[in-house]
């Protein structure tokens, strides 16, 4: 049922804890950024479960972060000091940007938890980036190896990528239908549908999404007027109650570019005989993060396809306050979206936004897509 | 402990008014427009398109009951006007959903871009509206249709509650504070920060520094204007430009924006305030029109 | 002997006399457009309270953000030391002081000699937790004293989610249009102050006992919310509150 | 009358003409229409020395223009509203918001119009570096390419040696890529000798860069961190110039000249302090109000290691100038054995590099070596808005000091951006410190 998606989303802690209780013989790994190499820690027996921030005030991270560190790593660590993930035995994170390195290094100052860091290459364009990659890959499998004492063979690497690549190829479908006229499901709902994925054990996720695929979503509609459609993009967004927001101010969001979204599912493995260079391979060939799209800009024509797929008539671009990334992309966005008529509205989140002034800012784009009917 | 004696310096006249040579009762459609803004309430009345009556208040604590008061009050300059004669009305500012008389709400943005085109003409292209809290910056087609818009973000302060605070400390009347700004030898540096918080203690290092009063005014109002050119470049300022909000009211800074950007906005007799009001009412005809 | 103490604060000078250890004379009063004025005043009350002439005093130390514009003092020492002396001697236990004034906090780690072992201070942004409820008062239309009244009314948690003073504002605007109970919306304000100062305060690890000085720590919905946000169960307010730093400076010149 | 005597340095004025000469041959290059290789300059910066071009940094560029908004504002604010009023956001990286002012201005602060490069070449040292030119570009229409960087980590991760291999070859290739780029976007030929020389060069001035900062140990110590500006510049302009090298070597001779006759930079030194990341350019006055009350700050993590190259040496637990190939005996002879002791080079000893990605517990290592060392009373940490790459870890570095009892004293600022610096607030800070720290001025 859709609203599972929601269930674990909200109540994730209760559910991995449970989920752990019923299987003694795996260990948990929580990451926080998505480029983590989940194939293999499912061939290792290790859940990787994904981070968020609790979107609550908080006042423990100020003595490890700076002000000017993004909301995301500032919520993602008070969470890991407040004990709310302390059933992971293991943390681990990609290298993609130095704020989360800074949650990462604070967790390991303070809770002392054991650790993984995977020096991710950044620009991924590169042919260079494929053997250093999988190199990588290798020993950060040789690392895990020796975590749980036991070999990772060829079998359990190919049933890790199965299980990864089934989810990414569900959610794609799901995704797919959002292209109707009436989309069967909202942006809300897809959105509690990547970061359930992410949070929780896949293969439970993978059942969830068969079903709503197969039985639910033929025939229905998210709601009665979908309104005007919109595109999401930015940052890492979690923000439900935003989406919410936006969704009852009169639109559909129908896609997005998010790393708590589309990018982080998009694309599967490639096959190959190597396995490490196939794993390797896709994390390369994903829709990058900003921070990995150089010295071309790939994102641009990838987005500009997106909108146009699904017949966007506007985008909110949103990112974490702070995020450098996301800002040195923000005018090629815009300007890439503009060149291709679909008008933006830009936001910057914090932990927690203020609905009420954003409410204002979104009725009144929707207001310039949409207000011919006032002249 | 001695009590602070309480003198309102920041505080503005509130205005109401009617055109008496218009007869309302030969009228076709009445339409309504209620602004609730976060420091001021605005209404107005039109009669077949036209700007009837009008009036502007302090908004107060509760927004239904602002935006009651101050219609009230822009039908007690009419010529026996009494609500239910509005046919339709529309409502807008931050209180917009909270007018418990209106038919609609569209935000201040649309509002305030029609409104301009109202008060202004046809060739209004780009509106910077600069409210108690808000400041946007907005471009706009021939009919008064938003093309796209900006809304200040964190440190883009420089707000008409801003410029309240300011004068209220500096005891000066806030009407005063654009003509004091310009009895000054000579332009002094704009301040540092313009954000509400610490607007405060910029000035009292000014004076600390020796500034006058009237120095202190000029370095706020500069800064101000600054803040406000940097966001007005961002979206391409194309004439006709005009100025909306009751910092349109402050030579200080219109006038050093003009300087900035090389341009003269365009002047018009009607109460700068009122171009949201104004939009909403004009809305209001529309869509009482296509109501019938 | 005869010493005095002056805080000329952002906001306010208070003036604190000290005749053989024990405080003699205080004075309050607002400083507004330049602090003169308010530093004779207050002096005045003192002076009249003590019924001495102020050349009876031996020696004067001051301290306080808008010093520079008095004169008459013998000695300066900064707002931190004169927390730390002033609270070790009110109460030799207090390892933690933390002082809530209009434009800066100040949270201060005192060691067994009353010495000060570690200090933070806002930075920029996270700062004037006096002068920011003083803005969200105005926003409420409330004075500033009704709003920690009106707080305490509310067990509610509303957070309020912008960071920036400027958003906040507008955030607290958008409540009241939505008609949020005043008593939501003012416990909320000081809530999310209390989180500001709790994260300025953990950066010196907080230790038991806690001392809250200042005088927006007269505010009793601040109070409230911030024992909470940083989990203390006893919190000590030494009367006389915002005369904490003048005292400070009072025991300096008699040292 | 001071403590200690105290003199100015002879190659003071050596300095100042080597930095302008490194401006002056861009502007030439620009109004000739000469090669210019534009890019970060905390970077691979030999690398497109085997052309003749001449070599614009963003760093030092932008360093610069918060300089000059000491004398006039324009040059500050100015830049930074225009790269806002183009919608690039407040808080980026402010060297990048200057650069990117000053391109769309077309002013160079040095005179004259906005020297476009023929093409911009980056190393990905840090998150925000490898995007910087990519906006750049963006504007100016020429090529862009960038090396990535993945530093070795510290020394407390015991890093494996495969990982390191595969670093430094990931690094190599991708050197030996940008070059046949290079060749491919300018038409011209790479000249493998000049490029070599470059790298023997660059290896060779940084590390005795190193070994000048070694010698600020000694008590007085002979340079305080306003001279070190002055001085490390030239590593970080033309550290690949054999003009650089023979700079250091007469620097490092007058250095221990000073040492062994006492002569301080300061004479009221009484009170040691280190630095933490870059200063506010615009006000470095702030250095000079600590002298008031004998303190002094003598260097930094960032001013010995940004021109500095430093290995560790396991059995003293140090870290000590690292050794350039002539001092390790290799002799470099072709273009891959030079793109290969580059890379090893820029990955294992450029450590300020290595901190702007792992700032926890290696940095906190470091930072304690040069407390030890350069024995050191007392840290100033400038919480730096305008350089997310240094202000990464510098919450736990405070903690990590306030643990051990170490004063440590936190300011927020911004290196280039004059409008997030508090100069009172400043003042207030430093004078509080000082008082919990029992200094109080010195009389005059």
């Amino acid at each position: 049922m859709i609203e599972d998606f929601k269930k674990i989303y909200e109540n994730r802690h209760n559910y991995m804890k449970a989920w752990k209780a019923k299987n003694p013989d795996w260990k948990v790994l929580g990451y926080m950024c998505s480029y983590m190499p989940e194939e293999i820690l499912y061939a290792a027996k290790v859940l990787p479960i994904r981070w968020l921030g609790g979107h609550e005030p908080q006042n423990v991270t100020e003595p490890h972060i700076m002000g000017m560190f993004c909301p995301f790593c500032r919520d993602v660590l008070a969470q890991g000091l407040l004990g709310k993930y302390d059933y992971c035995d293991a943390i681990g994170i990609t290298h993609t940007c130095k704020h989360i390195n800074q949650a990462y290094e604070s967790m390991i100052l303070h809770r002392g938890v054991d650790h993984f860091f995977i020096p991710t290459p950044s620009k991924m364009q590169d042919k260079q980036a494929l053997p250093y990659y999988a190199g990588i890959l290798k020993i950060f499998k040789e690392q895990l190896e020796n975590w749980t004492g036991k070999k990772i063979t060829e079998d359990d690497l190919k049933r890790g990528i199965a299980i990864v690549d089934e989810n990414r190829r569900l959610m794609r479908q799901v995704y797919e239908t959002r292209k109707a006229d009436n989309p069967p499901i909202s942006g809300l709902d897809s959105m509690y549908m990547v970061t359930a994925s992410q949070m929780y054990d896949k293969q439970e996720v993978n059942k969830i999404i068969a079903d709503v695929i197969k039985n639910e979503l033929p025939g229905r509609k998210a709601k009665n007027d979908p309104g005007i459609r919109l595109m999401i993009l930015g940052s890492e967004d979690d923000d439900t109650a935003f989406i919410n927001m936006v969704e009852n101010c009169g639109s559909s969001l129908v896609i997005d570019d998010h790393c708590t979204g589309s990018r982080y599912f998009w694309n599967t493995t490639e096959p190959g005989n190597d396995l490490m260079s196939v794993i390797a391979d896709r994390y390369l060939k994903r829709p990058p993060c900003p921070i990995k799209d150089m010295p071309n800009r790939t994102r641009i024509p990838h987005i500009q396809g997106l909108a146009k797929e699904w017949n966007v008539a506007g985008a909110i671009v949103i990112q974490q306050k702070f995020c450098d990334p996301h800002e040195l992309d923000k005018v090629a966005i815009v300007n890439g979206l503009k060149a291709v008529d679909v008008p933006t509205l830009y936001l910057e989140f914090d932990v927690t936004v203020p609905i009420g002034p954003f409410r204002i800012r979104v009725e009144a784009f929707l207001e310039t897509l949409g207000s011919e009917d006032l002249f | 402990m001695a009590e602070e004696e309480k003198k309102e310096f920041w505080r503005w006249t509130e205005t109401n008014w009617a055109n008496k040579d218009i007869d309302w009762r030969k009228g076709k459609t009445i339409t309504g427009g209620v602004d609730v803004g976060s420091v001021s309430s605005q209404a107005v009345i039109m009669v077949d398109g036209q700007l009837y009556a009008s009036a502007n208040t302090r908004t107060g604590y509760n927004s239904p009951q602002s935006a009651v008061n101050v219609m009230n009050w822009a039908l007690e300059a009419t010529d026996g006007m009494k609500l239910e004669d509005i046919k339709f009305t529309v409502g807008t500012g931050y209180g917009r959903v909270k007018v418990p008389f209106s038919n609609k709400a569209i935000t201040e943005i649309a509002c305030h871009a029609r409104g301009a085109n109202y008060m202004y003409g046809p060739s209004v292209r780009t509106v910077m509206d600069m409210g108690g809290q808000d400041l946007k910056a907005i471009r706009t087609d021939d009919k008064g249709k938003v093309l796209n818009f900006l809304m200040n973000e964190k440190c883009a302060a420089g707000t008409g509650r801003g410029m309240e605070v300011i004068a209220d400390l500096l005891q000066v009347p806030i009407v005063e504070v654009g003509e004091r700004s310009f009895d000054v030898d000579k332009e002094p540096p704009p301040v540092s920060t313009t954000c509400v918080l610490f607007a405060k203690a910029e000035m009292l290092g000014l004076l600390k520094k020796g500034y006058s009063v009237n120095q202190a005014l000029a370095a706020y109002c500069s800064a101000m204007s600054y803040r406000v050119f940097t966001m007005i470049r961002e979206v391409d300022v194309v004439e006709d430009f005009v100025i909306t909000g009751g910092i349109a009211k402050n030579r200080g800074i219109v006038e050093r924006l003009e300087g900035h950007l090389g341009l003269k906005s365009l002047k018009t007799e009607v109460d700068y305030q009122l171009a949201g009001a104004i939009g909403a009412a004009l809305f209001g005809r529309v869509l009482y029109e296509k109501q019938k | 002997m005869i010493t005095a103490g002056a805080d000329v604060g952002s906001k306010t000078v208070k003036v604190v006399i000290l005749k053989d250890g024990k405080i003699a004379g205080k004075g309050i009063a607002i400083a507004g457009l330049e602090a003169e004025g308010a530093w004779e005043n207050a002096w005045a009350d003192a002076l009249k309270e003590a019924g001495i002439s102020r050349n009876d005093i031996n020696k004067t130390v001051a301290t306080g953000a808008r010093l520079k514009e008095v004169k008459g003092f013998d000695e300066e020492m900064s707002m931190v030391t004169a927390d730390a002396m002033a609270m070790h001697k009110l109460n030799p236990e207090i390892k933690t002081v933390l002082d809530v004034g209009a434009e800066e906090g100040r949270a201060i780690k005192v060691d067994k000699d009353g010495k000060v072992s570690d200090f933070a201070v806002n930075e920029k942004c996270a700062a004037g937790a006096g002068a920011f409820m003083e803005a969200m008062s105005r926003a409420m239309q409330v004075s500033i004293e009704q709003f920690g009244e009106e707080a305490l009314k509310s067990t509610a948690n509303l957070p309020i989610n912008a960071q920036c003073a400027v958003f906040a504002e507008s955030e607290v605007v958008s409540l009241v249009h939505e008609e949020t109970p005043r008593p939501d919306i003012c416990k909320a304000v000081c809530d999310g102050v209390s989180d500001r100062l709790a994260s300025m305060a953990r950066r010196v690890v907080v230790e038991p006992k806690v001392a809250f000085v200042g005088g927006a720590a007269k505010g009793m919905g601040l109070r409230r919310s911030l024992k909470e946000a940083l989990e203390l169960t006893e919190v000590y307010f030494p009367d006389d509150i915002e005369f904490v730093a003048a005292y400070g400076c009072a025991l300096k010149a008699a040292e | 009358m001071g403590i200690y005597k105290t003199e100015p340095l002879k190659c003071w004025g050596k300095a100042k003409e080597l930095r302008l000469g490194v401006y002056e041959g861009i502007k030439k290059a620009r109004d000739n229409g000469t090669m210019i290789v534009a890019g970060g300059t905390e970077s691979a910066i030999a690398l497109p020395a085997g052309f003749d071009m001449d070599f614009l940094g963003g760093e030092p560029y932008g360093a610069s223009c918060a300089f000059a908004g000491i004398q006039d504002p324009s040059w500050n604010r100015g830049l930074m509203e225009a790269s806002e009023a183009a919608s690039y956001p407040r808080d980026m990286c402010a060297y990048m918001r200057i650069g990117i002012g000053s391109l769309l201005s077309d002013k160079f602060v040095f005179g004259g119009k906005y020297p476009v490069p023929t093409f911009n070449l980056q190393t990905h040292i840090c998150d925000t570096h490898g995007k910087w030119y990519q906006i750049m570009s963006d504007i100016e229409g020429v090529p862009y390419n960038c090396v990535d960087y993945v530093p070795y980590e510290w020394e407390t991760e015991n890093e494996s040696e495969e990982s390191k291999r595969l670093k430094r070859v990931y690094m190599k290739d991708q050197m030996l890529d940008v070059i046949d780029w290079m060749e491919k976007v300018s038409g011209k030929k790479f000249d493998d000798e000049k490029f070599i020389n470059a790298v023997n060069w660059e290896c060779e001035s940084t590390s005795l860069w190193a070994q000048c900062c070694m010698v600020n140990q000694a008590i007085p110590a002979v340079m305080d961190e306003k001279m070190m500006y002055s001085l490390y510049i030239i590593a970080v302009l033309m550290r690949q110039q054999k003009a650089a090298v023979e700079f250091y070597k007469v620097l490092l001779d007058e250095l221990k000249d000073r040492a062994a006759r006492g002569i301080a930079a300061f004479e009221n030194e009484k009170f040691r302090m280190i630095h933490d990341s870059q200063p506010p350019w615009h006000n470095l006055q702030i250095f000079r109000y600590l002298e008031q009350f004998g303190a002094v700050s003598i260097g930094a993590h960032y001013s010995f290691s940004l021109s500095g190259g430093w290995a560790y040496d396991k059995e003293q637990d140090k870290y000590l100038p690292a050794k350039a190939p002539k001092e390790a005996g290799v002799t470099l002879k072709t273009r891959e054995e030079a793109c290969d002791w580059y890379s090893e080079w820029l990955l294992a000893y450029q450590t300020l590099l290595r901190s702007l990605r792992y700032s926890g517990r290696g940095k906190h290592k470091r930072i304690q070596d040069i407390i030890d060392n350069w024995k050191i009373d007392g840290m100033m940490i400038h919480l730096n808005r305008g350089c997310e790459g240094t202000a990464v870890g510098q919450m736990e570095l405070r903690r990590y000091l306030a643990d051990r009892g170490i004063p440590a004293l936190t300011y927020e600022g911004n290196l280039a951006d004059v409008r997030e610096f508090d100069l009172e607030r400043t003042i207030d800070k430093i004078d509080t410190f000082m008082e919990t720290v029992g200094l109080t001025k010195i009389a005059k």
